[in-house]
């Protein structure tokens, strides 16, 4: 018969520390809720620097409020906590003063597309060299479950009970409307493709959009949850080869579950590097 | 028959079930006829590791502070409970998880830690829960269940009570707490011996009224509703966040209309812009966002658009210790912003107090077109009281503008000076009425105006309005001073009145003669009756919740006087006991 | 002698125990010294209960010693958290809210728990007793407001019970069983003696018989019917034959017990740095080449000292203040009365 | 997710052969072999590694809760052959280690006493199975009817062979029909059980002895192979003067004259000497022979006992003392009858070699108590020199005698132990000789590991009380001594228990290669049976040792289930997002090789 061999635990653990990923945990237990989807996102983002083999101190992780403010405290990097929406600001003075540095910024749906949505239309259209995280999770979660700017049209919330009055924004079209030259999204449940996305976010030379399908356990139990997400999240990236603009928009306007790289201008140069062409000519 | 008057405290971490059952002790023993004051406090986190409190005093009799040191202390979770024994009695009741899933080292457990003439009870809370629901989520049920076995609450009674708290939830939900409840009373009932001498059987209370169970915030979303609010937008902020919950439900039933917004710039904005059109706005935040509003303030006073701001304060500075009470915004509500900026403060002394704040709140800003804050903190917002149910404003209180009369609409003028300060002012949609409004300093028309006498002449315009307002404003409380002078005065504001009240109380029984002063009208303040007051009193004690003593400073500036400062940033609401403990050493 | 990393952990808060305690902080000024009891009072005069029960005495009177003196002496009492298991391999305890304490060197001195004898299983639920404060403090209120009382067995405890019950005005009907007794096993003639000693009180004594059930009533009153078809209706049915060391969770512990636990003269156990002392100790007497266990407070006292004296390196031998030594299931018993209260009471 | 993704448990599979399958890709079923799996079965299934005879205690239980209590008994015969017998008088090795019976599980489950139930409540038309060979036209002849011989003797008949067994005693069953009790253990349920293995074309020779009716050296000659399961039978002496005397009754012989319905003088006083079963037996048989003051007397202490609790409680109850820390040093007696025994009293004593603990008499510390009678129960010793004298050297192991062609099985071997090490001695016994005469193992041992996907049970079950074994009270008792004490689980009863099993046989596992860490399965569980752990060490013998567990973030390597501790209540399962947890059923099964 065919030999078939149940899983070794010790041969498991020795793939696990083959992966070599560990080096960018912190020490600190994350105190998100257990279940909760960062942990995928932070898993992909571990092996994602793993891979691409950064060094922890030339890494900045930048955050604002809200449960995934806390994301720096559980990643070894340099981390700034900042202010309620304000992480995206804080990133491009940092990236901008010291361009040696890998800088992430990190922000949930509220944080980036709430209080700090007036920041995004810059960012993406200076072509700041940063990679930015948006942990969606369609809920305000910190303030115990708000409607947030995702959140869907009519869903009940615990700031409109009735319903949400208000149509969910589309993340992706938006930073393809904003001009952001690199647009993908990912999903927290799928840690392997998600690191793959962010790793293209890192190598590419500029402002990296990167929307994370994750669910929030504790206040969201009808929409974006894991059982919800399993069924309906597909991977687009067969159907992403050419990366136009009509595509990214087609696709982002269909497929509100399809993960992949959206739209990736490769050619467009990031902000120093447009100083530094203005500045050649006098 | 005897008395009772106990506070327990139920320990947990976030996630836990702890504030619920809080909750659910206070609203039952409010029914049962006692005297209830209880008060959460809970971290930012959501769940993991932060520490939960549920605070409830429990009495025969009336009672004006949630009191300092606990009689009963459960513990849901050991690592949080050991960090809140300290405030359990020397003599006091340990209720813990005598069978948690995991062992604990040595000092790790909270009954290893309980000081000799403790008595402890141990119940298998998680086992127990397990039992009666396959999870352990039913902990706090359980817990609540020994509690009522320990101290002869009725059994029957309790659990119609969790039926009616989880009344709209599926029979499962329902189902699971009851009979995590049953499995926590009969289990205590079967199998500990009570060494403790409370008991809730045969205490009188008095005769039952309807009472309402409720919490600052709601209060102030039910006078706002009463008070004629039609237009609310805010940002959710701890611990303001509740009565923009309540009001997106109850506000549409009313006609009006809920905005929330993407950040506190943009509510207050709004707020104004509908002011501007006649409507009674508001917004409700804490101390980070109204700092995001002061330029907005200053726009309300300046344009004198009516604008009502509900400040409760937590701990700050900057985002501090959000879930934290703290008086400590003082200086920024009633001194805060640009320029020479007088607005309206009043700041409620307890829960029901909120209630009558609100609606004068509303009431001043639309009569006297300005802005008005109202300053509550986590304390006030949060802690839940059973109160007589408020009886709803008379009209004056609900329709205040002083619209134009004919003949002002002949040459209208919005910014008109008269005596008592306020202009009439039209709503869009009057005609003739039609005006111009700015920020920038303005004539009586409202046309930018930078002369010094213009300039002058406003200032004093929009400062001569505080004379109306005191006319008017709420008379301090004073305690029955007795003949003669007394030796110590204590003046309080806000949530710290009720135990300063109570402290004087339990002075004049240990023979001290004392009185209390306590005003809502922090500005413009009532001057005049502190100044009397103070005359009356050999010494003047202070006590507050902040570092500095913000309203001592303020009050010793009136009073031309030195004050002695008591001065609290635990993040807890003030105690009696620390209050009279002072007055002893004075 | 200082030794400040060592922790010296006593199991138990009676004479014995706090005896111990006391003397090892006067030898030794530096180590931690640990008592635990299951008991939520501090150390306390157990043969008083019964007048607290009758409220001729205070709770406070109850009180050998203040807290304020355990903390004058550095000594910390763990109160009403009892010891599930001990680990001599690993020297410590797990107590029963699942907490690990470690020690270098142990006392256990837990006294005793009541004698329930096998044939009793059947109805042992609906049997009460009298050996603690905490059983105290559960039945005072019942037993105040309670009227007709059943008495099944019988020894000096019981007897002081009963005369309280009596001085309370109680009716009260006592069973005396002559196996069951303790410390003696009655003989015939002793068995009328008791008789007429009790016919003095206003009690209904049964003797010679035995129970064969005991019914819980819905009302909660109790239903008895004995052997020779005595039928009796009563409030609570208390249980007094004796006391058996109170050991449970020393067994599997690798520590040799039998009818108690097994010292030698010295008062220590099979295992190096383990002593024990007090009415649970079953102590070896090389006069007599055999094990015999004592009660009664004075023994306690001055085993707690020698136990401590020994644990310190001493080699102290126990002369106990006995009285009388009898016979129980073959384990030799010396006793001094529970009545000698006075000899302690130099606290 | 529409389609199957990059970290699909199956696209794993395809994407790299020579990867490890995860449990949970395995659809079809997998036979083992390998030094971990075996671990694991041992770790995880506490109560069938204790069992001597490996009995697939889980399994069984499920059946019964299945009420397929046929197939119940037919997995407890495949691994004894007898359970009804067991079911009673076993002395439950499984029930000490029994998960539920850790700390705060509350008691171990009944499993002796559900053994007891199939046996009781098979169905009428409850067939037995057994798997014959072809006949290999050998013969085999077996010495001894007791347990260890009856398991040989049906195990070589399963096999193919052609089985004779030589029995001294006028009925089958040895220990169990003459040493322990009929209110213990009815006589008709021991038959029964016999005569299902003779059934298999065995012959019986009672009453024949080998030795002095017959022979060793001609069964040698006369069978290819020979079992010597004789037993334990010569009585351990008490060697004290006095023990000539009348009334001095040995514990077996004694339990015999009572099991032959005899009734040896007792009278009113009776010591009992000896701290095991029969000891026991004996002091209760005596209260049935109208004895009024039955004693047990140890040398030891009362821990050291070799009873179950139950048994303690059940003597304690007729009323039996116990007398520890003594020992019998001079038997007394007037004209030839006991008139008392003289004891000195012991000390307890350490030693460095097992059992460790042992006792000592104390010098002058003797002391007489008066009596009519003493039975010494001390256990026996098997009686080389009877069956042959040319035995050189007995290996244990390998069941050889020192003789070829001539093997030994059970007390002969071991030495006085108790039944089901005897049963399983037979069996392997049994298997050594087939590998003997064939030349070559047709059996072997293998880890069958099945995708499961449920856990079978609801989390309630672990809250049900441990039922308890019905009894007859002591009027009935004394009324005829023959009446079996205990009467068996009534089919809801047996339900009932059964809810109470673990499942132990089912292994759950988290997939580290697919979890994220996220902990939802911590949250939940009821006990310290899941863990984050940095290692797990792997032992010489190639199992697991335990699990470094780390609180470090950056330490955490994978968060692993411990066996050891998981109560299989399933919560896991129930909240994990990424599907990473498995379930597998794990048995211990004979395959043919």
């Amino acid at each position: 018969m065919e030999e078939i061999r149940s899983a070794y635990l010790d041969e498991t653990l020795d793939t696990v520390r083959a992966a070599d990923f560990l080096q960018y945990r912190s020490k600190d237990l994350p105190t998100w809720c257990p279940g909760c989807g960062y942990f995928g996102i932070v898993d992909a983002l571990y092996r994602a620097c793993r891979e691409l083999d950064l060094k922890q101190e030339n890494i900045v992780t930048v955050s604002g409020i809200g449960c995934s403010g806390r994301t720096p405290i559980f990643i070894n990097t340099y981390g700034f906590h900042t202010l309620h929406g304000r992480s995206i600001p804080v990133a491009t003075g940092l990236k901008l003063a010291r361009e040696d540095l890998t800088v992430f910024a990190v922000a949930g749906d509220g944080d980036a597309l709430g209080i700090g949505g007036g920041h995004l239309p810059h960012v993406a259209r200076k072509n700041i060299n940063i990679t930015f995280l948006l942990f969606d999770n369609s809920i305000y979660g910190l303030t115990k479950g708000q409607s947030s700017s995702t959140t869907p049209h009519e869903m009940k919330t615990s700031s409109h009970p009735a319903g949400n009055p208000d149509t969910p924004l589309n993340p992706i079209r938006l930073a393809l409307a904003y001009g952001a030259s690199f647009v993908a999204r990912g999903y927290a449940g799928d840690p392997q493709g998600l690191k793959d996305i962010i790793k293209n976010g890192i190598l590419y030379q500029g402002f990296s959009f990167i929307q994370i399908l994750t669910p929030c356990v504790t206040f969201d139990k009808e929409n974006r949850t894991w059982k919800n997400l399993k069924e309906n999240v597909v991977d687009l990236t067969p159907r992403m080869e050419e990366k136009n603009m009509e595509t990214a928009m087609r696709l982002a306007q269909n497929e509100p579950h399809g993960v992949g790289i959206f739209f990736w201008d490769k050619k467009r140069p990031h902000y120093q590097e447009i100083l530094r062409n203005l500045n050649k000519g006098n | 028959m005897k008395d009772i008057d106990i506070v327990i405290e139920i320990c947990g971490s976030a996630g836990e079930g702890t504030i619920s059952a809080g909750e659910i002790l206070s609203r039952f023993m409010s029914g049962q006829g006692f005297e209830i004051m209880s008060f959460d406090s809970y971290p930012a986190e959501i769940r993991g590791f932060g520490k939960c409190v549920a605070h409830t005093r429990i009495s025969s009799n009336p009672i004006y502070s949630p009191g300092k040191l606990a009689d009963v202390l459960i513990s849901l979770n050991d690592n949080h409970a050991i960090s809140q024994l300290p405030t359990l009695k020397e003599s006091g009741i340990l209720i813990y998880d005598s069978q948690p899933a995991r062992p604990h080292e040595e000092d790790k457990s909270v009954a290893g830690r309980t000081k000799p003439g403790m008595i402890s009870y141990g119940i298998p809370l998680n086992m127990l829960a397990h039992k009666a629901a396959g999870n352990a989520r039913g902990m706090n049920m359980v817990a609540l269940g020994a509690l009522s076995a320990l101290f002869h609450v009725d059994k029957d009674r309790f659990t119609d009570s969790i039926k009616a708290r989880y009344g709209k939830k599926k029979q499962v939900v329902i189902d699971a707490n009851v009979n995590s409840f049953l499995e926590g009373y009969d289990w205590a009932k079967e199998n500990i011996k009570k060494s403790d001498p409370y008991s809730f059987e045969g205490v009188n209370l008095p005769e039952q009224k309807e009472k309402l169970i409720v919490n600052g915030n709601q209060l102030v979303a039910q006078a706002a509703l009463d008070a004629n609010l039609m237009f609310y937008a805010g940002y959710p902020i701890t611990p303001a966040t509740k009565i923009m919950e309540i009001l997106s439900k109850e506000l549409p039933k009313h006609g009006g209309t809920l905005l929330q917004t993407e950040d506190e710039i943009a509510a207050i904005g709004a707020v104004i812009g509908a002011g501007f059109g006649g409507k009674r706005a508001m917004t409700a935040t804490s101390g980070p966002g109204f700092a995001l509003m002061t330029e907005f303030t200053g726009l309300s006073v300046m344009a004198e658009v009516p604008a009502v701001i509900i400040d409760s304060q937590r701990a700050g500075p900057s985002t501090g210790m959000p879930t934290k009470t703290e008086q400590s915004d003082f200086n920024s509500a009633v001194m805060g912003g640009t320029g020479d900026c007088p607005r309206i403060v009043l700041a409620p002394a307890d829960t029901k107090s909120c209630y009558e704040a609100t609606v004068l709140a509303l009431y001043f800003a639309e009569k006297y077109q300005t802005l008005v804050v109202v300053l509550l903190d986590f304390f006030l917002s949060n802690s839940i009281k059973n109160i007589d149910v408020p009886k709803k404003p008379a009209k004056k209180y609900r329709i205040a503008n002083i619209a134009p009369k004919k003949e002002d609409l002949k040459d209208y003028k919005r910014y008109k000076i008269t005596k008592s300060g306020i202009s009439p002012r039209a709503v869009p949609g009057t005609p003739g009425g039609i005006f111009f409004s700015t920020g920038l300093e303005h004539n009586e028309y409202g046309r930018p105006d930078y002369s010094q006498a213009g300039h002058l002449k406003m200032t004093q315009k929009r400062y001569d309005k505080f004379n109306a307002v005191l006319v008017e404003a709420p008379a301090p409380e004073i305690s029955a001073m007795g003949r003669g002078k007394v030796d110590i005065g204590v003046i309080s504001w806000g949530s710290s009145a009720g135990a300063a009240r109570e402290a004087v109380m339990a002075a004049q029984k240990e023979g001290i003669k004392a009185a209390s002063f306590s005003s809502m009208m922090v500005s413009p303040f009532p001057e005049k009756a502190l100044i009397k007051f103070a005359d009356n009193c050999r010494k003047i004690l202070i006590p507050e919740l902040n570092f500095s003593g913000q309203f001592a400073d303020f009050a010793t500036c009136i009073l031309k006087r030195p004050v002695e400062k008591l001065n609290f940033i635990t993040g807890r609401p003030m105690a009696s006991e620390d209050i009279l403990q002072k007055m002893r050493e004075m | 002698m200082m030794s400040f990393n060592d922790h010296y952990v006593i199991i138990g808060n009676g004479p014995a125990g706090n005896h111990a305690a006391k003397t090892l902080r006067k030898k030794d000024k530096g180590a931690r010294i640990t008592i635990i009891s299951d008991e939520m009072i501090p150390y306390y005069y157990k043969p008083k209960l019964t007048g607290f029960i009758a409220d001729e005495i205070a709770q406070k009177d109850l009180l050998v010693t203040s807290l304020e003196s355990y903390k004058e002496k550095d000594i910390r009492v763990r109160l009403g958290q009892a010891v599930e298991q001990i680990d001599p391999d690993s020297k410590s305890l797990v107590l029963k809210h699942m907490e690990t304490i470690k020690y270098s060197k142990l006392i256990i001195a837990t006294g005793s728990r009541e004698r329930l004898l096998p044939f009793m299983s059947g109805y042992a639920d609906h049997l009460k007793f009298i050996t603690s404060y905490t059983d105290v403090m559960d039945y005072k209120e019942k037993i105040q407001n309670a009227k007709e009382f059943f008495i099944f067995g019988g020894d000096l405890v019981g007897f002081k019970f009963l005369k309280m019950l009596n001085s309370m005005g109680k009716k009260v009907t006592i069973l005396i069983y002559p196996n069951a007794f303790w410390p003696y096993n009655l003989t015939e003639d002793m068995l009328d003696q008791i008789f007429t000693s009790l016919s003095q009180f206003d009690v209904s004594i049964i003797i010679k018989d035995d129970i064969s059930t005991i019914d819980k009533k819905d009302n909660g009153s109790y239903r008895i019917k004995t052997l020779k078809g005595v039928e009796k209706t009563v409030d609570m049915v208390f249980s007094f034959n004796g006391l058996v060391p109170d050991i449970d969770f020393v067994k599997g512990s690798g520590i040799d017990t039998d009818y108690g636990i097994l010292v030698n003269e010295y008062l220590k156990t099979n295992i190096d740095g383990i002593y024990a002392c007090g009415s649970c100790a079953q102590i070896y007497n090389p006069d007599m080449k055999s094990y015999s266990a004592s009660i009664g407070w004075p023994n306690a006292v001055v085993q707690g000292e020698v136990a401590a004296y020994n644990l310190l390196g001493d080699h102290k031998v126990i002369e106990s203040v006995g009285r009388k030594y009898f016979d129980l299931e073959g384990v030799k018993i010396k006793t001094t009365w529970w009545g000698d209260i006075n000899d302690a009471s130099q606290e | 997710m529409k389609r199957n993704h990059l970290y699909s448990k199956e696209e794993k599979l395809f994407q790299d052969k020579n990867k490890i399958y995860s449990a949970q890709s395995v659809k079809q079923i997998v036979y083992s072999t390998d030094a971990r799996d075996f671990g694991q079965v041992a770790t995880s299934i506490p109560c069938q590694e204790a069992c001597p005879a490996k009995t697939n205690i889980p399994g069984y239980i499920r059946c019964i809760h299945e009420k397929r209590y046929g197939r119940a008994y037919e997995l407890n015969r495949s691994a004894n052959i007898l359970p009804g017998v067991l079911g009673r008088i076993c002395s439950r090795p499984c029930e000490f280690v029994c998960r539920h019976g850790e700390p705060d599980n509350g008691l171990s489950v009944a499993i002796c006493h559900l053994k007891r139930t199939c046996a009781d409540l098979k169905p009428v038309s409850h067939r037995i199975i057994e798997g014959l060979y072809a006949p290999t036209g050998k013969k085999v002849a077996v010495i001894g009817a007791g347990p260890a011989g009856l398991a040989a003797a049906h195990d070589l008949a399963v096999l193919g062979y052609r089985v004779v067994i030589f029995e001294s005693m006028e009925n089958p069953g040895g220990m169990l029909m003459y040493g322990i009790p009929e209110f213990r253990l009815p006589r008709d349920l021991i038959l029964l059980e016999i005569n299902n293995i003779l059934r298999m074309g065995i012959q019986l020779e009672t009453n024949t002895a080998v030795g002095s009716d017959i022979s060793l050296d001609q069964l040698g000659k006369e069978y290819d192979a020979v079992v010597v399961a004789t037993g334990c039978v010569s009585p351990r002496k008490l060697d004290i003067p006095g023990q000539e005397l009348e009334n001095v009754h040995h514990g077996l012989e004694f339990m015999k004259a009572v099991n032959e319905g005899l009734t040896p003088f007792v009278g009113d006083k009776v010591v009992v000497i000896g701290a095991g079963f029969t000891a026991v037996d004996c002091a209760r048989s005596a209260v049935r022979l109208g004895a009024a003051d039955v004693s047990i007397n140890i040398r030891k202490t009362g821990e050291y006992m070799r009873i179950d609790d139950s048994e303690k409680h059940e003597a304690q109850f007729e009323g039996i003392k116990t007398y520890s820390l003594i020992q019998p040093s001079k038997i007394i007696g007037k004209n030839n009858k006991v008139t008392g025994i003289e004891f000195k009293r012991t000390g307890m004593e350490k030693i460095d070699t097992p059992p460790y603990r042992i006792s000592v008499p104390i010098e002058n510390s003797e002391f007489i108590v008066p009596t009519d009678s003493v039975i010494a129960a001390l256990g026996q010793t098997p009686d080389v020199k009877k069956v042959s004298t040319r035995f050189s050297g007995l290996d244990k192991k390998g069941h050889q005698t020192g003789i070829p062609g001539i093997f030994a099985a059970g007390d002969f071997v071991t030495g006085s132990s108790d039944v089901i090490s005897a049963i399983a001695g037979g069996r392997k016994c049994a298997r050594v000789i087939d590998a003997y005469l064939i030349g070559e193992k047709r059996k072997q041992t293998v880890v069958r590991l099945e995708n499961h996907v449920t856990t079978d049970r609801p989390r309630s079950h672990d809250f049900i009380d441990r039922v308890g074994m019905n009894t007859i009270d002591m009027k009935e008792r004394l009324f005829k001594s023959t009446n079996e004490v205990e009467t068996g689980y009534t089919d809801d009863q047996a339900h009932e228990e059964s809810k109470r099993c673990y499942l132990c046989n089912l292994k759950y596992e988290i997939d580290p290669l697919a979890c994220i860490y996220c902990s939802a399965c911590i949250d939940v569980a009821p006990k310290d049976c899941i863990k984050m752990i940095a290692d797990v060490p792997v032992n010489p013998d190639g199992t697991y040792g335990e699990y470094r567990e780390t609180d470090d973030w950056n330490a955490v390597v994978s968060i692993a289930i411990d066996h050891a501790n998981c109560i299989r209540c399933g919560q896991c399962l129930s909240v994990c997002p990424m599907d990473c947890i498995s379930v597998t059923k794990t048995e211990l099964i004979e395959i043919d090789t």
